[in-house]
C-alpha cells in the first residue's frame, strides 16, 4: 500500500518507474512480459490530480499573484502566467518530456522521446509499486503541469516592470537549461541526486526551491520598480489574491497525493498532510502577526496556507500528520520572516516574495522531511533511519539546486537583457504594462 | 445663483438629501472623493510593505442654489453632517455666473 | 451496489463502518481477519470528494459570503472563513477526530485516538458495504472538512461587526461542545440519535441545521450592525456572491455524494440529486421573485442554489430524481420566505441569512426525507417504509439539534462576550473591519 | 484499453452502449445476462469528469462571458447563463434524456424514460468496451451537463439586450427541437448521423457548432446593441474573463477525457490532447496578434485556450498529441480571424463572439479530425484509414448541424419575438439590464 | 478665463468632446459623478432588503475657456446634450481669477 | 478665501501633500479624474474591436487657502507637479464667498 516506508528513498522509486516504463517499450527484454497491473482507479485519480495542478496555476497562482500587483499591472501578470505555462506545455511534448524522463543518463536522460516518439494510448509508466503502472499519456501530462508551474511560479518576482518577450525567453532558457537537468537529476534514471537517497516526495526542491532561486536572482537582475519604498505599491485586490491562495491549496492536493502516483492509503497520508500542514501555517503566520502588529491580516493567512502548502510538499509523503502540523507551523513563521525581516535584508525587489515564500518555506521543507520522516517522530522512514544523516542528504540536494538555479538564472537574465532588454521603457511602467505592453485594461465601466 | 459645495462623512449623505429636499433643493451632483485634513487616516502592513494613509473617504456634494436660501440650506447641511468628531468637513460657497438647464434651456434659478 | 437500499437508516451503516474501522485495529478481536477489500476506485473518489468540499468553504463560501457584505468588511469574512476553517482542521486532528469517531459513546466517542494515535498509511475505515473499506486518513481528511465547514457557515450571521478573535474563541467552543456531540449522536458508534434510524444521508442536521441555529443564536446575542435597516448595506460584488454559489454547487457534488463513502450507483444517486435538485430550486426561487416582485434576481438564483444544496443534502441517497426535484422545488419558496417574512418575523440582523437559508433548508430537507426516500415516491427505502413514522424520526432529530446547539451557542457566545467581547468598536464598524481589524484593504489601484 | 482505435466511429460505440444500456433493462432478452463489468475506478473519473463540467458552466462560462460585458450588464449574464443551465437540466430529467437516449429512432429516441422512469440505482449504461459499463445515473447526469452548457453557450451572442424571459423560452424550444435530435442523430441509436461513421469524440457538432450557429442567428434577428460600433464597449473586467477561461480549460478535461465514459489510456489520450492543443493554440493566438496588431493581448491568450478547446473537442480521442498540436495551432489562428475579419463580414453584433470562437472552432476541429485520425499522422484511425473520405463524411455532419440548427434557431427566435418580444426598451438597454430586468447592481461600496 | 461645469448623461461625453473641439478647444477634466434631482432613480431588491436609490450616473465635465468662447462652447455643449428627456443635466460657469498650465507656467487663455 | 483647484498626474500626489503642508495647509480634498488634452491617450484592442483612448488618469486637488498664501500654494504645487512633459495639468484659483468647518461651524480662514 505505501511503499513509501518499505523504501527510504522515494526518487529512487521514480526512478525505477521511469526505466520500468522505458524498458516496458522494449519487449525483447522480455520485461514488459510479466501482466502489468493497470488500476483504473488510479487512472481515474492522477487524472483528476492532474486537473488539481492545472486548476493551481490557471486561475490559481494568476489570480494569487495578480491580486498582489497594481490594478495597471493586473493583465501582465495574468498574461506572464497564463503563456508561460502554456509555452512551456508545448516545449514539454516537443522536447521537455524527452530530456527529463525519456532515457538514462547523469544530468539529462535523452532524445529518444523527442516528439513523444512512439507513445500510445497502451503506453504504461510504472509507479513506486512494482508492476503496478499507470497509462504514460497521464504520467506526462502530470510532469507537464509541473514544469509549467515551476517557470510561472518565478514571475511573480520580476512583476510590474519586465518585457513580456522577456519573461518568455528567460522561462524558454531556464526550463532547459535548469528545470530540465534538476528534474532529471532528482527523478530520473540515473540521475546524479537521485542515488543520494535525498527526499522530496511532490517536488519541493525541482519546483520551490528551483524556482524561488531563479526568482531572487530575477529580482536582482531586472531591478527594482520605479517608487519602490517611496510610493505605495498596494495590492489592487487582496480578495482575488484569496481566491488564488484558496485554489492553491484546493490544487496542491492532487500536486502532493497525486505524487503518489497510486490511490492508495500512501497518497491518503500526503492528502491529509496537505490538509493539516497548511491550515496549522494558516494559523501560526496569523499568530505571529497579531503578536508582532497587532492585527491579523488576511494577505498574511493566505501567504501562510501557501508557506504551509510549499514547505509539506517535500515532506507529505513521509511524515505523519503530527509531524505535518509542526513543519506547518515553522513554515508560517519562517516565512512571514522571509517577507519581512530576510526580505530586508537581501535588498531585493522580490515584489510578490517568491524567494520569501517559495524559497525559504522549500528550505524549510526539505530539511525538515529529513527529520520528520524518521519512525520515532511518526514517519514512514526505515527502521534504520537516521536524522542526522538524512538532514545532510537533503542539505545537500537543497544547495545543488540552490547553486544550479541561481547560476543558469543569472546566465538566462543575462543573454536576455542583451537580445531583447529586461525592462519596459520608465514611461511605460508608471502608466503600467497593461496598456503599453498588452493594449487593454483589466477593468473598465 | 450660488454653487453650495459640502464636503461630508459618506453616511451622512442620505439625511443631508432629505433634509436640503424639505428647503425645497430639488436635486445635487455627489462625488466620492479623498479627504486630507486634521483627521488622521489609518496604518496597513501587506507583508513587509507598511504605509500610512492619510486620506479618509469622503462624500462631496454640489447643490446650485438661489441667493434666497444660500443660508438655509448651507446651515441645514451644517446639522445633518455635523458629528462633533474631527473630520466632519467643510463647507464652500461659490458664485454661478450661470446655470442652465440643458433639457429646457432654462437660466437662472429655474435650471436649479 | 447501493446498500442504502438495503436499510432503513444509513446513519446505522456509518455506525458499523466506524466500529468496524475501530474493530480493525484490534486484531485480538480478530474481527479484521476477512479480508478487506479496498478499491482504489474508492479511495480516487473519496479524495476528489475531499478537495471539492475543501473548494466549497476556501474560497466557495468565503466568496459567497464575502461579495454580501461592504467592500470595507470583504476581508474580514474572507479571513473569518479561511482562519476559521484552519483552526477548525486543526483541532480535528489534534482532539475532534477522537472524540466523534474515536470510539463508542452515548454522547461522544473516546480519546484513544487524540492526535489521530495509531493510525498509519494502511489503517483501514468502513464504508457501509460489508468489508468494503477506504483508507482511514482519507475518511479523517473528508470528516474534518465537514467540521470545518460548518462553523464557516455561521459567521455570515454576524458578520460586519464581530471581533476577530470572539469569532475564533466561539468556533472552538462550539465545535468541541455542539458539533463533535452532535456529529457522533448521529454517527457515531453508539451515539444516541443513530439508532433513532434517522436519514441524514450528507449532514442536513449535523451540517446545516446545526449551523442555521447556532448563526441565529449569534444575530441575536452580537446583535443588529450600526445602522441596520436605515442605511442602504447593499453587497458589494454580487458577481463574487455568484462565483461563491457556483464552487459550493461544484464542491456539493463531493459533499453528497462523497457520503456514499463508495464509488457506486448510490454514490450516483446522491450525484444526480445533486444536480437536478438544486437546478429545480434554483428555478423556484427565480419564478416565485418575479412573480412577488416582477424581477427575478440573480441573488436569487444564487440563493436558491444554495437552498436547493442545503435541502437535498440529507435526501440525496434516498430519495428519486424527481423526489429530489420536488425538494428542491419546495425548498426554493420557503427558502425565499425565510430570508424575507421569516426573517422579518425573527427580528435579528442575520446578515448573510444563515438561518433563513441553512437553518429552513436544513429543516425542508430532514423532514422531507422522511417523505420522498418512500419506495412509492421513488424513494430507495425498505418495502415497509411508513412515511409518517419516518417524518416523525426525522423531526424528533432536527429538534434536538436545533435545542443542542441553541443552548450550547448562546453559552458560548455569553462567555466570548464576558471574556473579549463580542463586538468591534462603533467607530471601528463605521470604517469597516478590513482596515480596523485587519489593517488592509480588499481593493486599492 | 482504447477501443478508439479498433473501430473508425466513435459514434457507432456511443449507439452501442445506449442500446446495450436499455436493452440490460429488458431481462427477456437476456442481454443482461453475461456479467457486467462495473469498474469503480470508471464511475469514479465519471462522477469527477461530470463535476467538471458543471465547473466549465458555473461559474467557468459565466465569467468568461461576464467579463466581457459592461458592468451594467454582468448580473443578466450570469443570470442567464446559470438559470438556462438550471432550467436545461431540470427539463433533460423530465423528457430530455429520454428523447435523445431513451430509445431508438432515426431522429428522436423515444419516450419510455420520460421522468426518468425505471432507472434506479443499479440501472446500468454501457461504455466503448463491450461488457464494461458504468451506473446510468452517472451517465444521465454527464449528458444532462452537455446540454446545459450547450444552450448557456448561446447567450453570449445576444448578450447586453435580450430579455430574460426571451433567452429561457427561446432556450427552451431550442434544447427541444434541435439540441435534443442533433445528439440523437450523432450520439443515439440509429440516429442518422450515426451510421455516417463521422469522429466527434466529445461534442464538437452536437456541442459547438450547434451553439454557435444557433447564437449568430440570435445576433441577426435580436439586432444590434444600441451605439455598437459608435460608442466603446469595452469589458468590465478582463480579469474575470481569463478566469472563466482558465475555469474553462480546467472543466474541459472532464468534458474530453470523460466522453471516453472509462478512465483508460484512451482517456489518457483525450487528457493529455486538452493540455497540449490547448496551450499550443494560447500561443498561435498570442504570436499572430502580436505580429499584426505589435501586442499581444490577455484577452487574446484567453480566446485562444477557448478556441483550442472546442477545435480539440471533437478530435481529442483520435489523433495523436502532435496532431493534436496542429490543431491547436490552426484554430488559434483561424479564430482570430473569426472574431476579426469574419466578424466584419458577417455584419452581425454577435457579441461575445459565440460563432467567432465556437462555431469557427468546431468547424476547424471537425474536419481537422478527418486528417489527424488519420494513423499516418499518429491518429488512432483504422489501417484502412482515408483522409479524403473521412473528411467528406465529417463536413456532411458539420454540414446538417449548421442547416438544422439555423433553421430551428430561426423559427424559435421568430416564436419568440411574436410571443413575449426579444428586446428591451432602449431605455432600459441604455440604462443596463442588471437594474432594469433584475432588480439588482453587481458592484456597490 | 472663465470654468465652464457640466453635468451630462455619460454616454453623451463622446460627442461633447468633438463638439467642444470644434470650438478650438483643447482640453478638459472629467468626473464620474451621482445625480440627484427630477429624474427618478429605481429600486433594487436584495434578499428581504429593498432600496430606492435616487442617484443617476452622470458624467461632469469641467472646461477652462477664455470669455470671448465661453458663449458657443455653453451652447454646443448644450446642443449635445440634449435628449429632451428629464436628466439631461446642468451646466454651470464660474469665474476663474486664475488659470495656470503647470508644464509651462503660462497663464490665462494661453493655459487652457 | 480663495479655492485652488489642481489637475495633477497622480503619482505626484504624495510629494505634493508634503510640499503644501510645508506652508501650513492642513487639509485638502482628492479626486480621481479623466484628463483630456494635449497629452494623448493609447490605442486599445478587444479582439476585432479598436479603441482610441483620450482620457489620461489623473489627480484633482482642490485646497481653500487664506488669500495671503494662494501665491506660495500656487508656486509649491507647479514645481513639485512639473515634469515637462505635456500632460502636467492645470491649476485654478476662484474665489470662495464663504467657507465653513463643519464640526465647529468656524468660517473663512480658520475653517481651511
Ligand atoms: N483646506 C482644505 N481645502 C479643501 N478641503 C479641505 C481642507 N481642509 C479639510 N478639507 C476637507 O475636509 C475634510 C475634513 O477636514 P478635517 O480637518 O479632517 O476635519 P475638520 O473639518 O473636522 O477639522 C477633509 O477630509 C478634507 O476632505
Ligand atoms: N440644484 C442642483 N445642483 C447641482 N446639480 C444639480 C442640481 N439639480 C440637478 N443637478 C444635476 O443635474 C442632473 C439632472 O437633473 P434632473 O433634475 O434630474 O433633470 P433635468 O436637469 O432635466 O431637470 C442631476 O442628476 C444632478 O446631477
Ligand atoms: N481647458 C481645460 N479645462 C479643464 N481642464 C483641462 C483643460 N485643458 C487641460 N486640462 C486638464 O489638464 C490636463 C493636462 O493637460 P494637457 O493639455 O494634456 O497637458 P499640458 O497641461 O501639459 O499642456 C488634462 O489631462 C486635463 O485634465
Amino acid at each position: 500500500m505505501t511503499t513509501t516506508m518499505k523504501t527510504p528513498s522515494v526518487l529512487r522509486l521514480w526512478a525505477w518507474a521511469l526505466m520500468a516504463g522505458v524498458l516496458a517499450l522494449m519487449p525483447s527484454l522480455g520485461f514488459a512480459a510479466d501482466a502489468p497491473i493497470v488500476d483504473k482507479g488510479d487512472a481515474a485519480w492522477m487524472m483528476t490530480a492532474t486537473v488539481l495542478v492545472v486548476l493551481m496555476v490557471v486561475p490559481g497562482l494568476a489570480l494569487f499573484y495578480g491580486g498582489l500587483v497594481r490594478a495597471k499591472n493586473m493583465l501582465s501578470v495574468l498574461m506572464q502566467v497564463m503563456v508561460v505555462f502554456s509555452l512551456i506545455c508545448v516545449l514539454w511534448a516537443i522536447y521537455g518530456y524527452s530530456l527529463a524522463f525519456g532515457g538514462e543518463g547523469l544530468i539529462i536522460a535523452g532524445f529518444d522521446r523527442l516528439f513523444l516518439a512512439g507513445i500510445t494510448p497502451d503506453s504504461l509508466a510504472d509507479t513506486f509499486t512494482e508492476n503496478v503502472k499507470i497509462p504514460e499519456y497521464i504520467f506526462i501530462a502530470f510532469q507537464a503541469t509541473f514544469a509549467g508551474i515551476t517557470c510561472a511560479l518565478i514571475v511573480g518576482a520580476f512583476a510590474e516592470r519586465i518585457k513580456f518577450t522577456a519573461v518568455l525567453l528567460f522561462s524558454a532558457l531556464w526550463f532547459t537549461f535548469c528545470y530540465l537537468p534538476i528534474a532529471h537529476m532528482v527523478w530520473g534514471v540515473g540521475g546524479y541526486l537521485l542515488d543520494k537517497g535525498a527526499l522530496d516526495f511532490a517536488g519541493g526542491t525541482v519546483v520551490h526551491i528551483n524556482a524561488g532561486v531563479a526568482g531572487l536572482v530575477g529580482a536582482y537582475m531586472v531591478g527594482k520598480r520605479i517608487g519602490f519604498g517611496k510610493e505605495a505599491m498596494t495590492p489592487h485586490s487582496l480578495t482575488l489574491t484569496m481566491v488564488g491562495a484558496s485554489l492553491l491549496w484546493v490544487g496542491w492536493f492532487g500536486f502532493n497525493a497525486g505524487s503518489n502516483l497510486e490511490a492508495t492509503g500512501g497518497a491518503g497520508l500526503a492528502f491529509i498532510n496537505t490538509l493539516f500542514a497548511t491550515a496549522a501555517a494558516v494559523i501560526s503566520w496569523t499568530v505571529a502577526e497579531a503578536a508582532i502588529k497587532g492585527k491579523a491580516s488576511m494577505l498574511g493567512a493566505a501567504s501562510g496556507a501557501v508557506a504551509g502548502l510549499v514547505a509539506i510538499t517535500p515532506a507529505c509523503g513521509s511524515v505523519g500528520p503530527m509531524g505535518g502540523i509542526v513543519i506547518g507551523l515553522v513554515a508560517g513563521l519562517l516565512c512571514l520572516w522571509g517577507v519581512t525581516g530576510l526580505k530586508k535584508m537581501l535588498g531585493a525587489d522580490d515584489a510578490l516574495d517568491v524567494f520569501g515564500v517559495h524559497g525559504v518555506g522549500g528550505i524549510i521543507g526539505a530539511l525538515l522531511t529529513g527529520v520528520f520522516a524518521a519512525p520515532s517522530l511518526g514517519g514512514t522512514g526505515a527502521e534504520d533511519f537516521s536524522i542526522a544523516s538524512q538532514v545532510l542528504i537533503q542539505a545537500e540536494g537543497v544547495l545543488i539546486t540552490i547553486v544550479w538555479s541561481a547560476v543558469v538564472a543569472a546566465i538566462a537574465f543575462k543573454l536576455v537583457d542583451l537580445v531583447i532588454g529586461l525592462r519596459v521603457e520608465a514611461d511605460a511602467e508608471r502608466e503600467g504594462l497593461d496598456t503599453t505592453s498588452h493594449g487593454e485594461r483589466a477593468y473598465t465601466n | 445663483m450660488k454653487l453650495i459645495t459640502a464636503i461630508i462623512r459618506p453616511f451622512r449623505l442620505d439625511d443631508l438629501e432629505l433634509a436640503v429636499a424639505r428647503l425645497g433643493v430639488q436635486g445635487m451632483t455627489v462625488t466620492e472623493v479623498q479627504g486630507y485634513g486634521r483627521q488622521k487616516g489609518h496604518a496597513e502592513y501587506y507583508r513587509g510593505a507598511e504605509y500610512r494613509v492619510d486620506f479618509v473617504p469622503k462624500t462631496r456634494v454640489e447643490i446650485a442654489v438661489d441667493e434666497s436660501i444660500v443660508e438655509p440650506v448651507v446651515e441645514a447641511i451644517a446639522n445633518v453632517a455635523r458629528t462633533g468628531k474631527v473630520g466632519d468637513g467643510k463647507i464652500f460657497v461659490t458664485d454661478l455666473e450661470q446655470a442652465i438647464r440643458i433639457r429646457t434651456g432654462e437660466t437662472g434659478a429655474a435650471a436649479a
